[in-house]
């Protein structure tokens, strides 16, 4: 199969499914830019031009709603915002509204809006820019949020959004966007609230999603080389969960280790870790650890973001711990090291 | 019913009167209809004057005080008090209450109470028709209250911007639950001098007055379904009873008896009764005739309401999510 | 000691730190009507009047600024939400800025705002006026979030609030108002992150916050007549979290059900379930129970409404379960059966 | 330096704009400022003007375009340089970067990213001098692109309401990133007059005319510390360099090099110079010598930045939370 980036891979659903659909419209501030939002609203603007990849006010609120009326009167939106962190502006109508819409006029009608936040480090984007709000989103019953890790499924469960019927929130780190991954060329949906195994191992489960997936796998090729099998679980989607991979993969390795980008505390890592005390608390060998920030908004300056973001390391650490092996293992190199300024 | 339009509104607007006052005893005396509850009473002629303005297609989305715009929009009468009353008959199956009513067969698209959600809603609907093409008009009411959420400044910028169908319908009845617009809006700066500043074209109305509020707006529905732009409606009125519940409230200390006298003495049926009597010398008898029939309506719709079924708990998460794709 | 409602026990609060600090002051919608937020403003507005108990514009987000503005200028400013639900508008600035502020200007300067909100079910509020957003909040670093039970603990933690240093958010049950309780009549403040044992038991433990402590302590007298010791965690505040009287009871008892008014997904209950999987997996004799709404938005509907809220009931069954007891037990009075229309 | 006020205004200017090309030489070359940078280089009389008009007491908050206000309310150099080099030295500990600049020593409160979010809290604190009595005004420095939200309407109602001595300077560069004005907002609609309509006196200002931004600030402030309650200035100006970042972007399509070149006619520092020529005829050789002593300012600066010391990781987490009571 042919293989495309991360970014790509976005960008051919959002314009395979305007094909297919003329609903589909896209909006966010400067998706009609040269830049295109990291490449994935470049190629829909130019096929499909100003009328329906739209470039719109500062006005997340409004625009939300402005997304949700549309959605009501038959629009399938995708509203596109560079930084997840500005979508705390939108959640009142998000959580409050979209999620609801469904249920609270009693299962008719629906807003099946489609929104993608792009979260990530790189060169000190601080406190208000390295946010990853998936849990804050997956807490709200009647909302899908998502978190793919490979160019695959970010493909493929974007299609799953344009097409489905419930509000959905994806989330995108920018550091996946250069990767690469062999991606189906048609237009196939990926559903969501099926987790996969994205390397199998024996004495280890690590959980994750997004960039995680990537720096688990990292961290688990390292550990391999000092003969600790890890077992990395992808679950795509946080709502739904997909929580029987959970359980059964640590079921088989009696430890689990959760990773994530945003806070431990009522967060995704807790949320893992209570699917596993609710289910399969007597597989458990060892603590569940959550490989997490510290409890702090995240610095800027260089050394302290290094230490704030957890990344393969952490990972190889505490999985080493978990196991009871007290190896020394060299450092790996940053996941966002090849990232440059300015923003 | 009649077939006569000026007649009609007064029609109209005695049908909410009535239905309100009968759901109002009923709320206060048996307390059967769990859901907090806004009634329109005093203040019905935005509700029907606007609504006479609008094509069955047309979408309406509200605020939280919504049955008059629901009944004055065509909604189910039963739907509603079904709803009121929590039944699985109910226009939303019980699960939306007072402040979610909806009605997709005569345009009435859905209520939220969250202040000045919806204003985006309308707009985002009109959105879709003037990109489709599809020549419908969408027409969000709410408060002088909701005019304060930033939503509200940022909706009109950018109905403006995109020159969209839809008419913003303020209902300008001077509070915020027990709040007066003096503590919450600058002295001498209206509504509707705001909205022309974002560039949404204005209009400043006597809303007790039922045929200023049907000019205005068959105006600015028709100008926004020209290709116009958005229109935004500012339209004085004064709600009788308390904020939320059946009761009057001049024991609240936020108002007083005089001004609401007042006010009741500016009676919207009763000012377009005036109107019409000279044209129309049978008025009066209309009047009486519709609010007991309707009166009788209204207590039919409760009687069934409350033999209807309850939703079955079974079914509680019903809806919560769609159907996948 | 004399007894206090709850809601008086916050006017109290509110009034001596008033009369303590002229810094404090009151901002929120109504805050000055002849309800005064369910009767805990009333008294500050008739001392203080309107200069120091302010009224509002609809305006939360930049009511949330201001506040923050007014705390970056040495003021105390205590907002008040008669509902929850409406603090999705303000959450930018609370989470986005009042949260970070100390951190990301290094450590000077604070903006220690307090903001109430208030939750709860009681006659069909429905899917946006039932929520309880204290996961939300409690997941970003840089906030304090509490939600006592106690009329003592209301007051105690609003003391410390607007004395501490940190922005908080204060969650409030609306059903707890007119709970009575012995009160220290002094401004005694009470400190975040120690939670107490409510009732001692051996059985089982329940992990609750607000008013599920109730709900707990009901289940747990009505299971004390099966023969069930159910210990009864009061956690009082979300962050800083109590994870020693949590793990402690649970090494204890060996059995743990969170009871939660929001969803178990990211949230209370899913935190006190991976604070056991993190620190005490072996003590678990039987798995985790969360006890909380199911995943759908709050409906109107009576019966439906009743079947959503999770109580003693449900609690109470959960616990019975744990243990293997089949006994049937009758069901407990609504807790809020004595409360009436229309708001 | 001078002591005359109105070479001071160019002077002032003129050490913005040494310092921030000296900065985007750095950063564009070396790329050790890893914290993302947006220059005032072409926009320095907005922030030099207003500055002018205000006592060290007055409190200064801004969005993420802050390093023109910052030295412009006299902010610590060092401290500005440090920061973007994330040392523990930096204003904000290296904690904060570009767009959280602080000194408290000079009034300069706080900068922050998310738009429009500091303008709430500048009239929050307004509100604090109000009831305090304490004489100090507050000033926020925001874009066209953040009047946007809605946060930036709440706030002038809310400042209008208690005539808050709060003065809004908007400074009108007219794109928001890549945006243009006229995708975001209706054209022939202003800033100043949505201000005007939610009841904040507004003037609009050529915002690279310092002294005419000067004379305008000096009323707003004056007129907002005697109660005269809040004003906003919307001051028309321009960005010479890309939305963030240090390059030119001539490149990216979304503006042409005339356009540009036309602006760098009106550069601001020029104009100032041409004004006062005749008065000040030495004021050609001033602006050189100005210009070389904060180049040699900026790049000690800089050189200082490099050698100072990192913040320590076993510190990563202090400040997060405050002492408790
Ligand atoms: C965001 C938000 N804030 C506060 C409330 C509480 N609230 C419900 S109705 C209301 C009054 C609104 O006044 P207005 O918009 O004038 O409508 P009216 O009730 O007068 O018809 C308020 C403050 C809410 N529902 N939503
Ligand atoms: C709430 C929010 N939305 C979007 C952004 C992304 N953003 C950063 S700067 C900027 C442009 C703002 O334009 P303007 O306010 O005119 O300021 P300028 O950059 O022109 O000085 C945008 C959209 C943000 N930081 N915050
Ligand atoms: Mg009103
Ligand atoms: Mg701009």
């Amino acid at each position: 199969m042919r293989e495309l980036t991360y970014a790509q891979a976005i960008s051919e659903a959002t314009v395979q499914c305007m094909a297919d659909d003329p609903a589909v419209l896209v909006l966010g501030e400067g998706v009609d830019d040269h830049k295109g939002t990291f490449g994935t609203t470049r190629e829909a603007f130019l096929r499909y031009g100003p009328g329906r990849v739209v470039d719109v006010p500062n006005s997340e609120n409004a625009c939300a709603g402005v997304a949700i009326g549309a959605a009501s009167a038959g629009l399938r939106p995708l509203v596109v915002h560079t930084r997840a962190d500005f979508m705390f502006l939108a959640l009142d109508a998000l959580v409050n509204l979209a999620a609801k819409w469904r249920y609270m006029y009693g299962d008719q009608g629906a807003v099946p809006v489609v929104t993608r936040g792009v979260v990530g480090r790189g060169w000190g984007q601080g406190a208000t820019h390295s946010q990853s709000p998936h849990a804050t989103f997956a807490h709200y019953a009647g909302l899908h949020v998502a978190a793919p890790a490979s160019p695959a499924d970010a493909k493929g469960m974007l299609v799953q959004a344009l097409r489905g019927g419930t509000p959905t929130v994806l989330i995108e780190n920018r550091n996946l966007y250069p990767r690469t991954g062999e991606v189906p060329a048609e237009a196939v949906a990926v559903p969501f609230g099926v987790g996969r195994i994205a390397r199998p191992g024996t004495d280890v489960t690590i959980v994750a999603a997004s960039l995680m997936v990537l720096e688990a796998e990292r961290a688990a090729e390292q550990l391999a080389a000092c003969g600790v099998e890890v077992e990395v679980v992808d679950v795509r989607s946080l709502r739904p969960l997909d929580d029987r991979v959970i359980c059964e993969s640590v079921a088989r390795t009696g430890r689990l280790v959760v990773a994530d980008t945003s806070w431990s505390r009522y967060g995704f890592a807790a949320e893992v870790a209570a699917v596993v005390a609710e289910n399969v608390p007597e597989a458990l060998r060892a603590p569940v650890r959550r490989v997490t920030p510290p409890d702090s908004p995240a610095p800027v300056s260089w050394p302290l973001e290094q230490a704030w973001h957890p990344g393969a390391d952490a990972l190889v650490a505490a999985c080493l711990d978990l196991v009871g092996h007290r190896a020394a293992v060299p450092a790996l190199a940053d996941v966002a090291a090849g990232f440059q300024g300015p923003y | 019913m009649t077939g006569n339009p000026d007649t009609t509104l007064v029609h109209d607007m005695v049908r909410i009167r009535a239905v309100e006052e009968v759901l109002a005893d009923y709320y206060r005396d048996e307390q059967q209809m769990r859901t907090p509850t806004h009634f329109s009473i005093g203040q019905e002629a935005p509700s029907v004057g606007v609504c006479a303005a609008l094509r069955p297609t047309d979408l309406v989305y509200t605020g939280h005080r919504s049955h008059a715009p629901y009944l004055a929009k065509g909604g189910d009468l039963r739907g509603m008090v079904d709803e009121l009353h929590g039944r699985e008959t109910g226009c939303a199956k019980g699960r939306g209450g007072s402040i979610h009513l909806v009605d997709h067969s005569v345009g009435f698209a859905g209520s939220a109470a969250i202040l000045g959600e919806m204003i985006p809603v309308a707009a985002g609907a009109a959105w879709a028709f003037a990109l489709t093409g599809s020549g419908q008009v969408a027409v969000t009411f709410f408060g002088d209250g909701a005019t304060e959420e930033g939503v509200f400044a940022e909706t009109l910028n950018f109905a403006a911007v995109h020159a969209l169908p839809v008419v913003f319908a303020c209902e300008n009845n001077t509070y915020s639950i027990s709040s007066p617009l003096a503590t919450r809006q600058p002295a001498g700066f209206g509504i509707a001098a705001r909205a022309a500043a974002h560039g949404v074209r204005a209009r400043e109305v006597d809303g007790n007055d039922v045929f200023a509020v049907r000019e205005a707006a068959v105006e600015a529905v028709e100008s926004a379904r020209a290709g116009g732009g958005p229109v935004l409606l500012e339209l004085h009125t004064y709600r009788w009873r308390e904020h939320v519940g059946p009761g009057w409230d001049h024991d609240h200390g936020y108002r007083t008896a005089e001004e609401i006298d007042s006010w009741v003495a500016r009676c919207p049926i009763r000012r377009a009764a005036d109107a019409l009597r000279p044209t129309h010398p049978d008025i009066d008898a209309l009047v009486t005739t519709w609010t007991a029939e309707h009166t009788a309506e209204a207590h039919d719709a409760v009687r069934s309401a409350k033999a209807a079924p309850w939703p079955d708990p079974a079914e509680l998460t019903r809806g919560a999510y769609g159907p996948t794709a």
